[in-house]
């Protein structure tokens, strides 16, 4: 009992892993490249999840700093290719 | 015991499912806005969990936890509806048997600007 | 006079921010930080801080969290419910409603609450009127869909953003 | 039918490297050569507590200096390269404005992004990161200002201002190195008192540095993106 808290976080991250890969399978599939943005905005999204999940496993806190980063990228990047889709930049 | 790092990873392991759940309806749902609907709030919630049970697991961090889940539920909404509405623009269809669209009428008559 | 306000005040938030973030309690990190924090909100002059002083915002503040929270975790069974079961069961479409909120940041935060709540997500807006995508529509019309999506948030914005 | 192997192959090693980040999440301990010298006397001859920027900065600053000044020539390139007469828009197709939403987001999320920014360079050498990540999130919140309003101009003197000064200020403290300490002391951190080990003010002159080339970095990648954008106009 003494390690459960490490036995649900392992099972948490199997569960993101499965995520990310149906979210690849839609980036590869999506008809569309719209459809496409919308599997990448997922797929990072829980990546930032996975991030997390990697830090608090290895006890480092500076993938906090990552997780942050990358989810101002994520954003960032998802608004660029929309703005670039409708035409605006 | 440390009941505080159970209730974390309970919190953690919820969150996985809402995220996993997501990415299930991101690859299930039949067009892009339902894609989206299903995309946005699983795994903004899905977050939101998984990082707060981390928070209650590691306590020390909960400073940094908390700016990045208040930037996640910000973000993500706007980044939703701009792709929705650049996709819209584009033409992108509804599904079939949806029921109105009321959008396109107002997109027909947009005076575009600079 | 209400610049330099609003410069002290964007000031603020973003060393809260800072301090959040790194919970140091070191005087010269937080004094560099807040030097620096004055100089970007006197450069970026379109902040949109702006302060909040009466007790009643913040407390109707606090309870708008706690209810989106709540919608928010709604939503998620709802989605949840339409993603396992194995004929996914939509109707989808795309509505209008009117809002009475006039400033910008309220009508953002209200967009974002239909986006994060159950089956609704705003896919444009234009001055008063929000074109939301309703993955099950029972009634096109404006005033109804009006009263079913936004009448819940405005109740809590009207007086935090009025 | 390879058209669709190839990505059934991705995903299926995506698989295998998620299940070996979930399996086993070990950091590596066993440093040899070099890098066990920077690891063992970095920390108490610099005062720096993240080692990467003490051996970025110090004992491989020439090189950083020399990227600073690669990036300014790749920025000035692009520069050179699509600074070309502007074309009339005579095609008909305009730019179509972004939503309110967006608009109002970015107004608010530019603030916080510039100064995680800062956070990241004024950090360096406590946290991971440094000079040119945080003037590449500061180019960042500049293009989310490009994407919220199509009209928006940067102010191309005074990012010329910032740009030039940083670089100059930059060689200063290198050659007050020399001054100081006398020879092969070229951007010794050690002009300045290397202060409590663990605090911001610490690690002599790393954190300035990092101002300056934080600013440097963010200001050039601001004007490559501005002349992108020139360009798609």
């Amino acid at each position: 009992m003494a390690n459960l808290p490490e036995i649900l976080l392992q099972i948490s991250t199997y569960f993101v892993s499965a995520g990310i890969i149906l979210a690849t399978l839609r980036l590869i599939i999506g008809p569309s490249m719209a459809d496409r943005v919308v599997a990448l905005d997922t797929f990072t999204v829980i990546s930032i999840s996975l991030i997390t999940l990697i830090a608090c496993m290895s006890e480092r806190v500076i993938f906090l700093d990552v997780g942050m980063v990358y989810a101002i990228l994520s954003f960032i990047g998802v608004v660029a290719v929309a703005r670039y889709l409708e035409g605006g930049l | 015991m440390e009941w505080y790092r159970i209730l974390g990873s309970i919190i953690t392991l919820i969150g996985s499912i809402f995220l996993f759940l997501g990415a299930l309806g991101v690859f299930r749902m039949p067009d892009l806005y339902n894609r989206m609907q299903a995309g946005t709030k699983a795994t903004t919630l899905g977050t939101i969990l998984t990082l707060l049970g981390i928070g209650i697991c590691h306590y020390e961090w909960i400073g940094q936890i908390l700016v990045i889940i208040m930037f996640i539920a910000l973000t993500n909404p706007i980044s939703s509806h701009a792709l929705a509405r650049a996709a819209h623009f584009k033409g992108i269809p509804l599904t079939k048997g949806s029921v109105a669209d009321k959008l396109k009428e107002k997109e027909s008559t947009e005076v575009e600007v600079d | 006079m209400d610049r330099i306000i609003k410069v002290i005040f964007s000031t603020g938030i973003l060393t809260l921010f800072y301090f959040i973030w790194t919970g140091t309690t070191d005087l010269y990190n937080i004094l560099i930080i807040a030097f620096i924090a004055l100089v970007i909100s006197i450069i970026y002059n379109r902040s949109l801080f702006k302060p909040m002083l009466s007790p009643k915002k913040w407390i109707y503040s606090i309870w708008y969290v706690i209810f989106l929270f709540i919608e928010i975790i709604k939503a998620n069974f709802d989605v949840a419910r339409r993603v396992v079961s194995p004929k996914i069961p939509i109707n989808p479409g795309i509505v209008t409603v009117k809002t009475k909120l006039k400033s910008a940041m309220g009508r953002m935060i209200l967009a974002n609450s239909i986006t994060l709540t159950p089956g609704t997500l705003t896919v444009d807006i234009d001055e008063d009127i929000l074109y939301i995508h309703w993955i099950d529509v029972t009634n096109i019309d404006e005033k109804t869909a009006t009263e079913k999506i936004v009448a819940n948030f405005e109740k809590y914005l009207e007086v935090i953003f009025g | 039918m390879i058209k669709r192997l190839i990505p059934l192959l991705l995903v299926i090693s995506l698989f295998f490297i998620l299940l070996k980040v979930a399996t086993n999440v070990a950091p590596n301990y066993d440093l040899t050569g070099v890098a066990k010298t920077y690891a063992e006397q970095g920390a108490s001859d610099l005062g720096a507590m993240n080692l990467v920027t003490a051996i970025v900065v110090t004992y491989r600053g020439l090189d950083t200096l020399g990227e600073v000044t690669v990036l300014f020539m790749a920025g000035t390139g692009i520069a050179l390269l699509l600074r070309r007469k502007k074309k009339k828009n005579d095609s008909g197709i305009k730019n179509r404005a972004a939503s309110e939403i967006l608009k109002t987001g970015s107004k608010l999320l530019v603030p916080i992004i510039t100064m995680f920014g800062a956070y990241i360079f004024i950090n360096g050498h406590l946290s991971p990161g440094g000079g040119f990540q945080g003037g590449a999130a500061i180019a960042s919140a500049v293009m989310l200002m490009f994407l919220a309003d199509s009209s928006f101009k940067i102010n191309h003197k005074v990012f010329v201002l910032i740009e030039s000064f940083s670089g100059i200020f930059y060689v200063l403290i290198g050659v007050l190195g020399l001054v100081i300490l006398g020879a092969d002391n070229f951007l010794d951190n050690r002009i300045l008192p290397l202060g409590t080990f663990g605090t911001i003010l610490s690690a002599g002159t790393i954190p300035l540095i990092y101002t300056l080339v934080g600013l440097k970095v963010g200001t050039e990648l601001a004007s490559i993106l501005d002349n992108m954008k020139g360009e798609l106009e």
